[in-house]
């Protein structure tokens, strides 16, 4: 028994925003009341609950802040070799975001690693449209 | 909603408004103790029932469990392949996943031994012309195809045996449960636990 | 020690469209409950806890979707609570809510149900088929058509009542600028002729499938009486009840089931009334395919069985009859399934605040809010007055 | 407030996959079980509550069929939360306080087995942000695991002590689905898993029931010799997005634990639903005890970690200790959502 279906979810504008963000190769987060930024952006304060007015660019390098390896991926995972899960926190941002590095082999992770996004060929507007960070050629770690 | 500044860079671009996120999830079930005895009765034309230890009715298909006692239902009951039709309804619109004919009827038919109607589709008979009351018989999928699985009753069909008296819960509507007869309303059997018996 | 007070301080609601397009889940749910905010002329952080109501999570495939909501609904460090109890999920939520307060643990409880049908669709849904299990043949309407063909035997009814149901509901949603359908070309005859679905259900008898959500601010004694001060009319809570009935029992009624009977005697048992058809103002009732409309009057007391469909052909539940059943246009006019019965509670208080606008009842004192789900076999009441209990 | 108790528990031995009942034929007899520990039948009962989710089965609505097991006629009080029985349990308690009933019956069920769980959880995630990537559970508990390595806050020495610890208590738990003896050093020879997790440190999945008799009051005293009364119960949710949370602390439990009086005095027993090891350790700071000699003497979620039932059974396992005379105090806790997003604790006492 297979329980599938092609959801199709609107975004509002805040989501939206990310999204279109991805679509152009561009990460952006929201700024919050206290001036933080976090990324993806959330559609309310953190500590008002009021709506989010303002949209900025971040990255498009950040940091890995932790990570997990995965030796043997699910047929549901991002990336089909061996990789790490990891919270990266983009240059400008103050909160990590959730994605997924192509490091090839757990002895070239770490955290404060530097990272940058490797795209699709082809980008819609998707968190996927990312197809995964990698370790930045010469970066220095943070 | 408040005003979104956005980055220059996204201000003159077709803003994604929807995103499409595929999901599959693959489950594999096990049917449980009660149905897997009715299915594999099925698949030798049988129907059998379970009967509650307690009420002494007998549901089919079975689910393991009497719902008004809450007491497991393990006596079996072999049912014949006849039953009356209590309600009914003419379908008119064609439900994703379905390949009937329409119109058609699917009917609630309480089989002969049984005291709860199971949902099946009426056929061999013009649909305006199935009634409350109506007496009807399991029709059987070719012997090839019998299995493990409902489908295995294809259909019901009238016996053309005179229509009966339906009696179900409420019918007779003077005593009907939930009713409130005469202007008053009805007592709660748990009345007593529910305010406060104990304290 | 037992039931303090509790009062609606406040209540929101979305537009409800077939697709909210302009809005993500998070924000359906912030347009419903900042408005209940608003109208309490509360902020976020002024929230005890939150509890959330929805049907179930395949409608948008999101598992558990009040964790991911957490944020958006300002509920970081506080208690959030989600109900699901099927169709009366959204007047169970309110109530789960409202016994917060009336135990005495929160002052300022934010409840919120919702659903957005459009990210896929409820016929899917609830039509997967489950292997080992009498299939649906014919979809909800199918399940529910029979039991109204019962009904039509039992009572004798004439076969127009459902249209004259559907006509006055969906008039009476054109008076409301939430409602999801506004038919102002709608007929008495546009709905004969409209196509027999699920014979005796025709298509215009029927509900749509809507995005929407609905919020309310339930607020404790003190609090109500501080907006009452203020000019804010509270609609105080007067009874709350709950009713289950197994689903497949040999021994229930489909067509007037004894658990409504009795969530129905039970909160006019705690509201000290005797004579509902007299002493109630207004009806919020759920009522997905218009022919409930007379089952349910028989069900919780305001005709004698068998005679609910005369109150339909007198005109007594009109929006100037001398009971108005469903002012706001009701679920056949607007349902986003889990928030459905909260909308009919939030109806009923909005009522006894004299804000329903252009459906409001003059001079509503005591209005009923009613949820059912499932088979017909979950119920949710309450009572709301604009008097203190 | 007033003072209600838990006065009967039961629950299933939980296994890895029920082949042969569905959940009603799971449920009825620990329904059954509860019931008879105290003599009761549902007619004794003021209002039943249940938790479950629909994604568990695959199935919408599934509480619905269940609520058939308990037999609900003539018709009951009764509500449903999507949550773990532990907030049915919360739920109940809150019904309770209004003075109208006396007595309530809660349960809950996982059968986890049909599907592949730890995709189905990532269906829990961000619906636009994270679901899409399939973040499954274990993965994200590893982020939350390197997080408070980094941080120097644990050792992997100490996380293998939780894992040895708690599989050895679970050898006294004729419940549990793993027990095992093993030592430190051998679990650290094992590879990782998900790095930094090995194994040892992940819950099993598990099917499983467990019920609960609530009861206020006299009605307690009359039933049991030694109710366990529910001193003080609260909960607290935070962030669903990692990012937004220090994950190396749980700060929604050590609010919740605070509300419920946990350091109000000396703890026999402790129960807390860490399906990880290093949550455990997370969970002892957020609650003050570091040091504490019994916590989750059942083996806990790392023994039997039946989805939104492991947290009713962290209260009955504190409460039967209490009931049986063996503990006078104890404590316990549920969570839900990822890496502790949402958690409950509880109070229990003997003396009334």
């Amino acid at each position: 028994m297979v329980i599938e279906y092609p959801f199709s979810r609107t975004t509002g504008p805040v989501i939206g925003a990310f999204l279109t963000g991805l679509r152009e190769r561009m990460l952006v987060g929201s700024r919050g009341s206290d001036g933080r930024v976090h990324v993806p952006p959330v559609e309310s304060d953190p500590l008002t609950g009021e709506a989010v007015s303002e949209i900025v660019e971040v990255g498009p390098a950040g940091e890995v802040t932790t990570w997990a390896w995965v030796n043997v991926p699910h047929a549901k995972h991002p990336l089909d070799r061996p990789f790490a899960w990891a919270l990266i926190r983009l240059d400008g941002a103050d909160t990590p975001m959730l994605h997924v590095v192509d490091a090839g082999s757990i002895d070239a992770m770490r955290t404060g690693l530097r990272v940058e996004p490797r795209w699709n060929d082809e980008t819609e507007g998707s968190i996927t449209d990312l197809a995964c960070f990698v370790p930045v050629a010469d970066g220095e770690d943070a | 909603m408040a005003d979104l500044t956005l980055p220059a860079a996204l201000r003159d671009v077709e803003a994604v408004r929807s995103v499409r996120t595929p999901a599959r999830l693959d489950y594999r079930y096990t049917p449980g103790t009660a149905t897997s005895r009715f299915l594999h009765a099925i698949e030798q034309k049988r129907i059998m029932g379970e009967r509650c230890p307690v009420c002494r009715k007998v549901y089919v298909p079975p689910r393991g469990a009497c719902p008004t006692d809450g007491v497991p239902t393990e006596e079996q009951v072999e049912l014949p392949h006849t039953g009356t039709v209590t309600s009914f309804c003419v379908v008119n619109l064609q439900f994703y996943g379905q390949g009937m004919e329409i119109p058609y009827v699917s009917a609630n038919i309480l089989l002969d031994g049984s005291h709860l109607p199971i949902m099946h589709l009426i056929q061999e008979v013009q649909a305006d012309k199935v009634r409350t009351g109506m007496r009807v018989e399991a029709v059987w999928v070719p012997d090839e195809e019998m299995g493990p699985t409902l489908e295995s009753i294809k259909w019901f069909r009238p016996t053309g045996e005179p229509d009966v008296q339906v009696d179900i819960p409420g019918e007779d509507h003077g005593t009907g449960l939930g009713s409130w007869v005469g202007g008053s309303p009805p007592e709660d059997p748990r009345a007593a636990q529910t305010h406060g018996g104990d304290a | 020690m037992g039931k303090e007070r509790v009062a609606v301080v406040g209540v929101g609601q979305t537009k409800h469209e077939s697709t909210r397009g302009d809005v993500s889940i998070a924000g359906l749910v912030r347009e419903a409950a900042g408005r209940a905010l608003a109208d309490a002329e509360m902020t976020w952080t002024d929230i005890d806890a939150v509890v959330i109501g929805k049907a179930p999570d395949f409608f948008e495939g999101v598992m558990m979707p009040e964790l991911y909501l957490a944020d958006a609904l300002g509920c970081v460090g506080k208690p959030l609570f989600r109900v699901h109890t099927a169709g009366s999920v959204g007047g169970s939520t309110a109530l789960v809510a409202s016994q917060l307060v009336q135990a005495g643990i929160h002052e300022r409880v934010l409840t919120v149900a919702w659903e957005k049908q459009s990210e896929s669709e409820a016929m899917w849904a609830l039509s997967l088929p489950i292997p080992f299990q009498p299939p649906l043949h014919a979809g909800a309407g199918g399940y529910f058509a029979p039991h109204i063909r019962s009904y039509i035997r039992r009572s004798k009814s004439p076969d127009h009542i459902g249209a004259l149901v559907a006509l006055k509901d969906r008039r009476n949603a054109l008076k409301n600028p939430y409602a999801h359908l506004h038919e102002p070309d709608i007929t008495f005859d546009s709905i004969r002729e409209s196509l027999m679905l699920w014979d005796p259900i025709r298509y215009a008898e029927t509900c749509p499938s809507s995005d929407g959500a609905c919020a309310l601010v339930l607020g404790s004694e003190s609090v109500a009486t501080a907006a009452a001060a203020a000019g804010r009319k509270p609609a105080w809570v007067h009874g709350t009840a709950m009713r289950s009935e197994p689903t497949m029992s040999a021994d229930r009624d489909t067509v007037l089931p004894l658990g409504g009977a009795l969530c129905a005697a039970d909160v006019y048992r705690q509201a000290g009334i005797t004579d509902p058809r007299r002493q109630v103002d207004a009806v919020e009732m759920y009522v997905p395919f218009s022919w409930f409309e007379p089952m349910w009057l028989e069900n919780l007391g305001f005709a004698e069985p068998g005679d609910g469909w005369r109150m339909v052909e007198d005109g007594a539940t009109a929006l100037d009859g001398d009971l108005p059943v469903n002012m706001s246009g009701g679920v056949l006019s607007s349902n986003p399934i889990g928030a459905s019965g909260m909308l009919r509670f939030a109806e009923a208080a909005m009522q006894v605040r004299g804000t329903a606008g252009e459906h409001q009842v003059d001079g509503a004192k005591l209005a009923v809010g009613h949820a059912y789900g499932g088979g017909s076999q979950f119920f949710a009441m309450w009572v709301v007055g604009s008097d203190k209990p | 407030m007033r003072d209600v108790a838990v006065i009967s528990f039961a629950q299933s031995a939980h296994v890895r996959s029920e082949e042969d009942r569905n959940e009603v034929e799971m449920l009825m007899p620990v329904v059954g079980d509860v019931l008879g520990k105290v003599d009761m039948t549902m007619a004794d009962i003021g209002f039943t509550c249940s938790g479950s989710t629909d994604y568990l089965a695959g199935q919408a609505f599934s509480f619905v069929m269940t609520l058939d097991g308990v037999g609900p006629w003539p018709p009951i009080q009764e509500s449903h939360v999507e949550m773990d029985g532990a907030w049915a349990l919360y739920e109940s308690w809150v019904k309770i306080q209004l003075g109208e009933i006396d007595t309530a019956l809660v349960y809950c069920y996982s059968k986890s087995s049909p599907g592949d769980l730890p995709m189905v959880m990532t269906r829990q995630l961000d619906p636009y942000t994270a679901a899409p990537l399939w973040p499954d559970a274990i993965s994200l508990a590893a982020l939350q695991a390197r997080a408070l390595l980094d941080a120097g806050k644990i050792t992997v020495e100490q996380m293998a002590e939780v894992a040895a610890r708690s599989r050895r208590s679970a050898m006294d738990n004729p419940n549990a689905q793993l027990a095992w003896d093993r030592g430190v050093d051998e679990l650290l020879k094992a590879p990782e898993t998900i790095a930094p997790l090995r194994r040892h440190d992940c819950p099993p999945i598990s099917d499983g029931v467990a019920a609960v008799v609530l009861a206020a009051d006299g009605a307690a005293r009359d039933r049991v010799e030694r109710p366990a009364w529910i001193r003080g119960i609260d909960h607290r949710v935070e962030s669903m997005h990692l990012g937004l949370r220090d994950l190396t602390d749980s700060v929604s439990t050590r609010l919740a634990g605070e509300k419920a009086g946990v350091a109000g005095g000396d703890l026999d027993v402790v129960e807390l639903h860490a399906p990880f090891t290093h949550q455990e350790l997370v969970l002892r700071s957020a609650l003050g005890l570091d040091d504490h000699k019994n916590v989750n003497p059942s083996g806990g979620a790392l023994a039997a970690n039946p989805m939104m039932t492991a947290g009713l059974v962290r209260i009955g396992e504190v409460a039967d200790r209490i009931l049986a005379g063996e503990a006078g105090r104890g404590v316990a806790h549920a969570t839900s959502g990822p890496c502790l997003q949402q958690n409950l604790v509880c109070v229990l006492e003997g003396n009334g």
